[in-house]
């Protein structure tokens, strides 16, 4: 099979997962419950592995998707040459960048789950009542 | 009844960008619009230039963009047209003159697909057998006159001039379709590179404009899922 | 620009791409044509291609060649009626393998449906002969030929208008054409040039042909002296929608649709007790006018019904999709749920250039030809369809005969003759500058109007001698004033008015040698109707009609027809 | 004159601008949690996301990402299979779903404890 139908293979398959992965993204970031992307609520759901893995594969999913979406537009205005190359590796530059950036997110929120720093004098001094950083039964499922 | 037709000028010799030029037409009932422009050719302004031949939807040749839609003008009753008719090139394609595009861009499309019946087994005494189930999966893309209202109606061919387009993704459909053709890979192929099938995106222009009534879309559609199902299996 | 051919084919319909995919295997082929390949009026055929092959009830060959010689009024060539119906068969087999979606049969083969004059037992009862693709297999056939040429090595000149054959001393050299796009006048020289530029009922005012039908090629040869036969038959086809000419195939009456006249009666019992509407085109046209003109027309007026309410709605939308189409479009009538108005229309011209059974183009009655020059198809006069065609034998005509012309022709490449002399070109640079230039202030669209009405009003389906006389002298004055044919597009580019002049000019010869042929055979057979000679006159007219102009002077000379097996009796239905 | 609109058409722009946008938009919402380590400069961010200006852009936001994922829906059934005369039925259809679905978050989105 040709490599550009193999692309636009992905780029569907991509799209079903992001149309499940953005409904369960935004439940749980915005409408799950109240307060639901405060630091202490979020760390506490991202301790558990299922959302890494969810995490590494919607990441891939929306860079994949946006990056072949905006190469067709590329490919359907700009003629064979120098500007579409270029645009070309701009794009994969740029996806590649960002999939860094995303993992470097999910691993950034594993280190703070393995070694959280002094107690988080927002989540006391606000007197929030929303929860603390996860007690040490939480971190252990981790470990 | 009176018609005005507003009919889009360019005379390669003199004009070297397209004019408005109006003339008031008169129309009887069941007259088609292409009655209406030889009569001005023939009796008012004999360098106004068209395609024309069949005169009755079977050819292709009188394709041009009417009121903003790429269709046929033999095929258009006058009784249908609201009193202005706004003719012009059809869209997409190098304006020769006046009503007049070059269609050899078109017709390269249609030649790049393999658009033949490709089988090396031994020829049979007879015809070869198919069934009427087996003919009907292509009673509609044989269909197609290439008239190349479709290609023009299609935003993504406006766009991308190497765009295969709707007509010669139809032509290659045909062909994977039929029950006789063993040409499939290698045509299916030619028609899923980077500017084949995978560029439709289901707008649909190309059904409107069909003269045919040809399901163009579905077409592509086949095209695209008949790409997966045979690369998956691998089969080179 | 001077291109050079093995073998140069002008036209690129059916008989043109047939030529063209078998002179490809054997040299280098040039297809020049006023239109692109698939605008061409084959394309419009709908009913069938006629092959005995008897998928659906026995068949035989001698059956189709007797329908086709009876059909013919018996001025068919027996001899090339039986190269017709004998390659048929090998001929519509060869069309499936290259691609041809024909409809088909539960068993798989090929369908057949009954078609006018086709019978079995020698004109027992209706035979199921026609191979079909739904009501459109000219576009079928057209389509995968043209497929077939992106196959072969076919250079193709779309777009090209003839203006002239080069023949010198009895050797045809080429042609020279004017090509559209940039008003350039080129030379084409090849080894062998195959005439397939189609009918020419354009003549007429009410016509199923295309508006490109206009018989350049048959205006050139006239006007070089150069011998038409048989002109005086001109096939009306007897269902034409009304006023508008687009055929409403023969084969809705092959599915059991039925003429009625304006007292509800299905009148064509009273014309051919046997076969009724499944009679040939002539005596159905002649019919339909008959009741026309005894006052049952539909309320009077000069039309008559094709009722299709009998048959079933299914069959009507897979055998006959595209008439259901074009009526609805054309005369917003269902035809399953009210009956569709039509009346005769001039269709085929079963006359043109005098061919053998090898598409050579012959000078003499006696046979002698033109070297490399073939023709095929409707232009060329074999003649395999003699005073009246069958339906379903033009597309075979065109198919057989192309692919014979394309053989012969292709052998030709070795003999290539001597080049193109300049004067040729010359020629051409002149005829097109006098045009434009022409002050004269007649409009070709005048002329042709006028022509055309005449033909259809005195040279029709009903002819005598008093209207052919009066149509011969109004013919004359009318190319009188065709000689003042001004243009008022004077550009280079695309000129489509200098090519509507250029083939008003050829129609107006053609009317004349219609008229003039008409006017001599005073007698009636199939086509060819005199109301002043009502009968056939075997004993004087069973013979082929040769028309020559030479120095404005008309000359008649005859060719014997063929006669094989089948005696001349008369013809009954 | 311009080519006529068609519900296609308009539904092929819808989604190449709702694609542009949301593509573009990937690059702040990962700069936003880049500092997920650190909770402090989190919630600051957190923060200048919960003002109202703010809030109504992620409300469109949401909107963009319903119109082209609702759309999306729609090619991918038509490119499965799905018969082409329900083409415009699904654009309408995703387009009042999605409407309906923003209409109500506006209250969540606007004035919910985000």
């Amino acid at each position: 099979m040709k490599k550009a139908a193999f692309g636009w293979l992905l780029s569907r398959a991509s799209a079903v997962v992001l149309v499940a992965g953005l409904a369960v993204h935004f439940s749980a970031n915005h409408f799950g419950r109240p307060n639901a992307s405060e630091h202490g609520i979020v760390m506490m759901r991202l301790a558990h592995p299922g959302w890494m893995a969810f995490y590494a594969v919607f990441l891939l999913a929306i860079i994949y998707h946006a990056a072949y979406g905006l190469w067709g537009i590329a490919l359907e205005y700009l003629k064979k040459g120098r500007v579409l190359s270029a645009v070309k590796s701009a794009l994969v530059i740029l996806s590649a960048l960002l999939v860094i950036a995303g993992l470097w997110i999910l691993s950034d929120t594993q280190m703070l789950l393995a070694n959280p720093p002094a107690p988080c004098y927002k989540c006391h001094s606000a007197g929030s009542t929303a929860g603390t950083i996860p007690s040490g039964r939480a971190l252990r499922i981790f470990q | 009844m009176d018609k005005t037709f507003r009919i889009k000028r360019f005379a390669p010799e003199k004009d070297n960008a397209s004019r408005w030029e109006d003339f008031s037409v008169e129309l009887g009932p069941h007259e088609r619009l292409l009655d209406g422009l030889v009569r001005i050719k023939e009796f008012t302004d004999g360098s106004l230039t068209f395609r024309r031949s069949c005169a009755h939807g079977m050819c292709g040749s009188c394709a041009m963009k009417i009121n903003g839609r790429s269709r046929l003008a033999c095929q258009t009753l006058a009784d249908d047209m609201p009193e202005l008719v706004i003719f012009e090139p059809l869209p997409a394609f190098p304006v020769i003159k006046d009503l007049v595009v070059d269609m050899e861009p078109f017709f390269e499309k249609i030649r790049s697909v393999m658009p033949y019946l490709v089988n090396d087994e031994p020829l049979p005494g007879r015809e070869r057998p198919q069934s009427p189930e087996e003919m009907e999966k292509i009673l509609d893309s044989i269909r197609c006159i290439l008239c190349a209202c479709c290609t023009s109606s299609c935003p993504v061919y406006w766009g991308d001039k190497q765009y295969l387009g709707p007509a010669a993704l139809v032509k290659a459909a045909r062909f994977v379709l039929d029950s006789r053709d063993r040409g499939g890979k290698a045509r299916l192929d030619l028609v899923s590179g980077a500017h084949g099938a995978a560029r439709c995106h289901s707008i649909y222009n190309c059904v409107e404009a069909c003269p045919r009534d040809i399901d163009v879309t579905r077409h592509i559609a086949i095209l695209k899922r008949q790409t997966l199902k045979r690369g998956l299996r691998g089969a080179r | 620009m001077v291109h050079r051919f093995d073998t140069l084919v002008i036209g690129s319909g059916l008989a043109g791409l047939s030529a063209a995919i078998e002179a490809s295997l054997q040299g280098t082929v040039a297809v020049i044509a006023k239109l692109y390949p698939t605008r061409c009026h084959s394309s419009a055929a709908q009913g069938g291609i006629a092959a005995a092959l008897g998928n659906e009830e026995p068949d035989s060959i001698e059956w189709h060649v007797y329908d086709t010689v009876k059909g013919g009024d018996y001025l068919t060539d027996q001899d090339a009626a039986g190269t017709l119906c004998e390659d048929a068969i090998k001929t519509v087999i060869r069309l499936e393998h290259l691609g041809v979606p024909f409809s088909r049969t539960p068993q798989g083969k090929i369908a057949q449906r009954r078609f006018g004059g086709h019978t079995r037992d020698f004109g027992a009862a209706p035979a199921r002969r026609a191979c079909y693709s739904a009501d459109r297999t000219g576009l079928a056939i057209v389509n995968t030929l043209y497929e077939q040429c992106a196959k072969q090595p076919v250079a193709f000149f779309p777009e090209y208008h003839v203006l002239d054959l080069v023949i010198e001393d009895g050797r045809c050299l080429g042609a020279v054409a004017l090509e559209l796009r940039t008003g350039e006048i080129c030379a084409f020289e090849a080894g062998a040039t195959i005439i397939a530029t189609g009918g020419y009922g354009r003549v007429f005012k009410t016509t199923s042909n295309a508006m490109a039908s206009t018989g350049d090629l048959l205006g050139i040869l006239y006007s070089k002296g150069m011998p038409l036969e048989d002109m005086e038959f001109f096939q009306f086809h007897p269902t034409g929608l009304l006023g508008l000419g687009i055929l409403v195939t023969e084969g809705a009456r092959g599915e059991g649709g039925v003429l009625v006249n304006g007292n509800g009666e299905t009148f064509m019992e009273k014309y051919a007790p046997r076969i009724k509407d499944l009679a040939p085109r002539d005596m159905v046209s002649r019919a339909i006018i008959t009741e026309i003109k005894e006052g049952r027309g539909i309320g009077g007026n000069d039309y008559v019904y094709l009722d299709l309410r009998n048959v079933p709605r299914k069959t009507l939308e897979t055998r006959l999709p595209e008439i259901m189409t074009f009526s609805r479009i054309y005369m917003g009538v269902d035809p399953s749920e009210k009956p569709i108005p039509v009346a005769p229309t001039a269709h085929y011209a079963m006359g043109g250039i005098p061919t053998d059974r090898d598409g050579r183009v012959l000078i003499t009655e006696s046979g002698a030809a033109v070297e490399g020059l073939f023709a095929a198809g409707e232009c060329a006069c074999v003649s395999v369809h003699g005073a009246n065609r069958l339906g379903c034998n033009s597309l075979l005509d065109t198919v057989v005969f192309g692919r014979r012309a394309g053989m012969k022709a292709a052998a030709q490449k070795d003999k290539s003759g001597p080049g193109m002399p300049p004067g040729a070109m010359e020629r051409a640079r002149e005829t097109v500058s006098s045009l434009l230039n022409n002050k004269g202030g007649v409009r070709a669209g005048a002329i042709k109007k006028e022509l055309q009405e005449l033909m259809m009003d005195k040279c029709s389906v009903f002819r005598d001698d008093a209207g052919l006389r009066a149509a011969a002298e109004k013919i004359e004055t009318i190319r009188q004033k065709a000689g003042n044919i001004s243009i008022d597009d004077k550009g280079e580019k695309f000129n489509t008015e200098l090519l509507d002049a250029i083939e008003t000019i050829h129609l107006v010869n053609l009317g004349e040698a219609i008229v003039h042929s008409a006017l001599q055979r005073t007698e009636s057979r199939g086509a060819h109707c005199r109301q002043d000679y009502p009968e056939r006159d075997d004993g004087n007219w069973l013979k082929h009609t040769f028309i020559r102009k030479k120095d404005g002077e008309i000359h008649f000379s005859f060719k014997p027809v063929s006669i094989t097996k089948f005696k001349p009796e008369k013809r009954q239905y | 004159m311009r080519y006529r609109l068609t519900t296609g058409f308009f539904a092929f722009i819808l989604n190449r601008l709702s694609g542009v946008i949301l593509a573009v938009f990937l690059i702040p919402h990962f700069f936003s949690l880049y500092f997920i380590g650190d909770a402090a400069r989190y919630e600051a961010i957190r923060g200048f996301y919960d003002t109202p200006v703010m809030r109504f852009s992620e409300l469109a936001l949401l909107g963009i990402v319903l119109a082209h994922g609702l759309n999306g829906i729609r090619l991918i059934l038509l490119e499965a299979g799905a018969p082409t005369r329900l083409q415009k039925v699904f654009f309408w259809t995703a387009l009042s779903a999605g409407a309906l679905i923003l209409l109500i978050s506006i209250p969540h989105m606007m004035w919910g404890a985000r």
